[in-house]
């Protein structure tokens, strides 16, 4: 399977409210399967500025029909610096290249075990893969405000397995959703008493630190980002401290579990 | 259509090769590109012990290039002997490996130990690397401590030796000298330019080690005037690198006096670039009826 | 909020300047932005006698950056004081005059003859032109001849006299302490890096000086690695230069130690920039609730 | 008169056949009138890659109506290096940055003197200007095959004003259209006898140089290029050197009278 390819943009949803955006892409060749967690570099083909690739978790896959011989990959994004916002902008047509899936993913939930979602901001990008794998499980979601909140995976999504938080109180409760996690925790203790408890996170480094505090009796995997230039383990540029070393965010990760990473600072 | 070169003894079937610290050990390319296409693969700088490199904070983009401060991170000379070359070398190219040390024994040691070993046909001695402590860069920046370091490598191996110039200096053409006068069969011009970027919220430097290396496209009017300037100083061939991205970009580079180029940057960004640069200068010299690259070494005209 | 900045005794009401040779003789700019609202206007580099510089084929572009080799073309010091310094000085800001001699006497007669002009405010002494000859680039390169030049220059002028450096140097700090040791009141930290480009097509360099400056956001990280050197190197305050684009860059270049930025390269792609620039600067205070501007000067935390 | 503005693209038209495009302004502010001759500067707001504003002729104005009340700029182009490829593919909307009017135009027809205009390729888009103004007058123009012919502006014109040659002859007549002038002016010699001969021409530089050779009896002025970096005479990239020292295009141009300049090589 070959993991570098060009492809080319076929719908580049704009919100009107956020700086969030859905890029659709069409892959000239066809592609392995990916694993939720992992992860495609997307970059404008001879672009110089940004002259890297950008990392972007794979939200969803759409398998090949008439049109896209080859599927369509789905990405949602939150323009956050120079190269999202130019990616933007680009129009329909416009040809990318693509590295990908690249990354280890979540690990496999096994049989007897008990899963719950946290995703934190632009994080629920890196979940909705999970969220297709194991449907209906716990999800754990947290904005700033209401604008912030992409909603257009979690539309059917059952309403009681669904715990929104946003800063503002725009949408759910107010407050942090680790907070509510943590009362969903106490609260339905019980439910997991079957089998070991794992929760899968993405969100902002502040996140997986809080995380990191509250002593959850879990298996907590997360996913970390890290500025990276190659995305396939051999630039030795996404290093990240764990007990075990360093180990390659791009290669080793994204996802790590929580208590094998060194937060610092 | 003559496309072979040679680099100080060492013959390449084609003048493209990969520039160190960015194509990993060689194998790890296999997946995205025909490795056998390529004229030579130099592998990531290895030391006599593995090196854990530096603290996170390791790569940052910049206009139209990248700041790295990897910090010359590897898995040691034995380990790369024993797991990395035995598959490296099934494959038809030349196999270059970059190599330092932190003093002028360890220099030595490091170029023996590779020599030493079957399948590598060439040493690149790095001694400009922008990311170490002071002492260290005077490697390649004191034209005396130049020679010196260069003649204790030239003693302990009978392959040929490419060392790497810093564009971190006044004169190139003073340094090619000194790493020619050391023994040096050809140089490789250049490596990255030091440089720095901070966050401006953090007020923190983006790299851990504060500065780093720039490379990619943004460097490459340096670096071409760089080669130009070595390869005019001295008589022994030229590598030239730093930001070619496409086979007009090597042309480039050869017409400015370089006798075959490195690709690094682009690797990152188009794993399959090497490739895609020999064929651009293919058609180039087609193109042009050119029968043999040799021709436009140095062929800019004045 | 306090913009106000002292280079060496040169009071500026805010810190943007602009770069020599970018913006003319400062008058040429009054269509497009409000000259009061600039900290300082540099002029484009003088001598004594007019100078037509360098021939066709003096600017280029390259990735996120440009090659000029102008070759230092000006109306010469007298035609500046008579035709450009009247219109120019009506403006409630400072000026700068940049100059350069072809000797060690020519410098010292042009800070002279500079100096007894009235609304001159300082001299930026320029060393560091890359499109000069082997023999001239050591007053840039050299830090003995360096100190002897400046030391020249003092002696001619009592207005605050700025040595632009040259990065083209192994050692920035060095040339730093030698432009302070011959008697410089601040420094300009960068000219531009020497770079070329050929056509591959006639094979001729893009340049008919063969090789020309680097400017532009290309050589951003570098120049702020410069600053940041420089800076530490020596007490007295310095202006930081190089691919500045925006209020952002500027805030970098401030953080890394420099009291003043310049703009050079961006007045060309946006002939307001100075005062957007400005405005950047004042957005990021008010943002990070920054009231003297001074206190962002060697901000940076490692 | 603002000459630096920003503008947005309200069309961006490709050929089919060719490499040539239309693309059309909207600016945000008023400007002053262009003469013939006069260019801008016309670059991707915010873009760093192409970094330097690339000069165009203006190939017409179209006056203010209701959803343009700056009016709005045709520029005709072809795409050739980086920059007019990048140009090239922006969508409409996208946000530019423009200076001009720019340089000096064609110097103004008198009455009583005979005015020709010679165009070889893309050189056409900068004789749009003249054509409005001097509707009628014979016009050359050469290209090196159909496809790049650029016919817009040229179908209401009089065919036997119009005298159109082509490399291959996939057009017109095969060969030059510096031979068609030359018969031209052999047989029509009369018509200039009231008065002087003025001849605008815009080409490429080998042209000029075989126009040069011609010993024209003529005022010929010719519409220079040089790679430019600030398009308004203050960087003194653009020189050309004239018989009265060097000149900037940009600013002493790019119309020089072709006696004045120095073709070398
Ligand atoms: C494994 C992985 C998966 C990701 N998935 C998504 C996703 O699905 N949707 C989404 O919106 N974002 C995702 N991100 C984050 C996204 O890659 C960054 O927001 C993006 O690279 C920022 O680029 P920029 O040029 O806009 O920002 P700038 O700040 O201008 O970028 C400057 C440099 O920093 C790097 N950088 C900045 N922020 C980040 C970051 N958070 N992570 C990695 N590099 C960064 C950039 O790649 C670039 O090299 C993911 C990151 C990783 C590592
Ligand atoms: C006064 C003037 C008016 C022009 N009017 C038109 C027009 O109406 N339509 C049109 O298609 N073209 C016109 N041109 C030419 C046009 O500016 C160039 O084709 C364009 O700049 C090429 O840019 P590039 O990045 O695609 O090419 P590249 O070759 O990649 O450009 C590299 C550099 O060279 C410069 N350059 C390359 N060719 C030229 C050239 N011929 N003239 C000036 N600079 C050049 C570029 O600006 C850039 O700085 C005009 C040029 C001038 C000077
Ligand atoms: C991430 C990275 C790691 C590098 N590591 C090494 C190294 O280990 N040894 C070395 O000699 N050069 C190293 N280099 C320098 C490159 O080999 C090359 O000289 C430089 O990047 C310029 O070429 P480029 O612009 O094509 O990348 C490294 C460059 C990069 C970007
Ligand atoms: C076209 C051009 C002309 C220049 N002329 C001069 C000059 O006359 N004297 C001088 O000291 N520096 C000159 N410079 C250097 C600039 O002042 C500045 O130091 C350099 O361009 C880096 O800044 P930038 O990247 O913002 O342009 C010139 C630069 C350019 C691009
Ligand atoms: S991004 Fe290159 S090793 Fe991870
Ligand atoms: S382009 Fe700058 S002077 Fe003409």
């Amino acid at each position: 399977m070959n993991r570098f390819f060009s492809a080319d943009i076929i719908r580049n949803f704009q919100s009107q409210e956020s700086r969030n955006f859905i890029l659709e892409v069409r892959p000239h060749a066809a592609l392995g399967s990916a694993l939720p967690g992992q992860f495609f570099m997307l970059k404008q083909a001879g672009a110089v500025d940004p002259l890297l690739m950008r990392p972007f978790s794979l939200a969803d896959f759409i398998p090949p029909n008439e049109n896209n011989p080859n599927g369509s990959l789905m990405f949602v994004i939150h323009a956050i610096g120079r190269g999202t916002n130019i990616l933007r902008r680009l129009p329909k047509g416009t040809l990318l290249t693509v590295i990908g899936p690249v990354g280890a993913g979540f690990p496999p939930v096994s049989e007897g075990e008990t899963l719950i979602i946290v995703a934190g901001g632009i994080g629920i990008a890196s979940v909705f893969g999970l969220i297709f794998k194991y449907p209906g499980v716990p999800l754990f979601y947290g904005v700033r405000t209401k604008e912030l909140m992409i909603d257009s995976g979690l539309l059917n999504y059952p309403q009681d397995k669904l715990h929104i938080a946003s800063d503002d109180g725009s949408v759910g409760d107010e407050g942090s959703v680790l907070d509510l996690l943590e009362r969903y925790l106490e609260r339905d203790g019980a439910i997991h008493s079957g089998g070991r408890l794992k929760i899968y996170a993405c969100g902002p480094h502040s996140m997986y630190k809080a995380m990191a505090k509250m002593a959850l009796d879990a298996d907590v995997y997360v996913s970390l980002e890290t500025p990276m230039a190659c995305g396939v383990g051999t630039c030795l540029g996404c290093a990240v401290e764990t007990v075990g070393g360093l180990q390659m965010v791009c290669k080793d990760g994204p996802v790590f579990n929580l208590k094998d990473i060194l937060l610092d600072g | 259509m003559n496309l072979s070169v040679d680099i100080g003894g060492l013959r390449l079937k084609n003048p493209v090769v990969t520039a160190s610290g960015t194509f990993a050990y060689g194998v790890e390319y296999a997946e995205f590109l025909d490795l056998n296409q390529i004229g030579a693969i130099t592998v990531k700088g290895l030391s006599t012990r593995p090196s854990k490199g530096n603290r996170p904070g390791r790569v940052w983009e910049t206009p139209c290039g990248m700041l790295n401060a990897i910090g010359l991170q590897n898995i040691g000379i034995d380990a790369f002997i024993k797991d990395k070359l035995p598959e490296l070398k099934k494959y038809d190219t030349k196999i270059i490996a970059n190599f330092y040390g932190d003093t002028i024994e360890e220099y030595a040691e490091a170029a023996a130990a590779l020599s030493a070993a079957d399948g590598i046909h060439a040493l690149e001695m790095n001694i400009s690397c922008p990311n170490k402590q002071a002492g260290w860069l005077a490697f390649g920046t004191d034209p005396a401590l130049t020679q010196k370091v260069v003649a204790a490598a030239r003693g302990a191996t009978k392959l040929p030796l490419i060392v790497k110039l810093s564009p971190n200096v006044t004169s190139i053409a003073d340094m090619a000298r000194a790493a020619v006068d050391g023994g040096a069969d050809a140089l490789s011009v250049v490596n990255t330019i030091t440089g720095m970027a901070i966050d401006i919220e953090s007020r923190r430097p983006r790299l851990s080690n504060i500065v780093g290396g720039l490379s990619g496209p943004a460097i490459r009017p340096i670096a071409l005037r760089m080669v130009y300037e070595a390869a005019r100083a001295v008589k022994v061939p030229v590598i030239g690198m730093g930001g070619i991205m496409t086979g007009a970009d090597a042309i480039e580079f050869m017409l400015a006096g370089a006798s075959a180029i490195a690709v690094g940057t682009v690797n990152f960004v188009n794993p399959a670039a090497a490739v895609e640069i020999l064929e651009g200068i293919k058609q180039y010299m087609a193109g042009h009826s050119i029968d043999d690259i040799n021709s436009l070494v140095g062929g800019m005209i004045c």
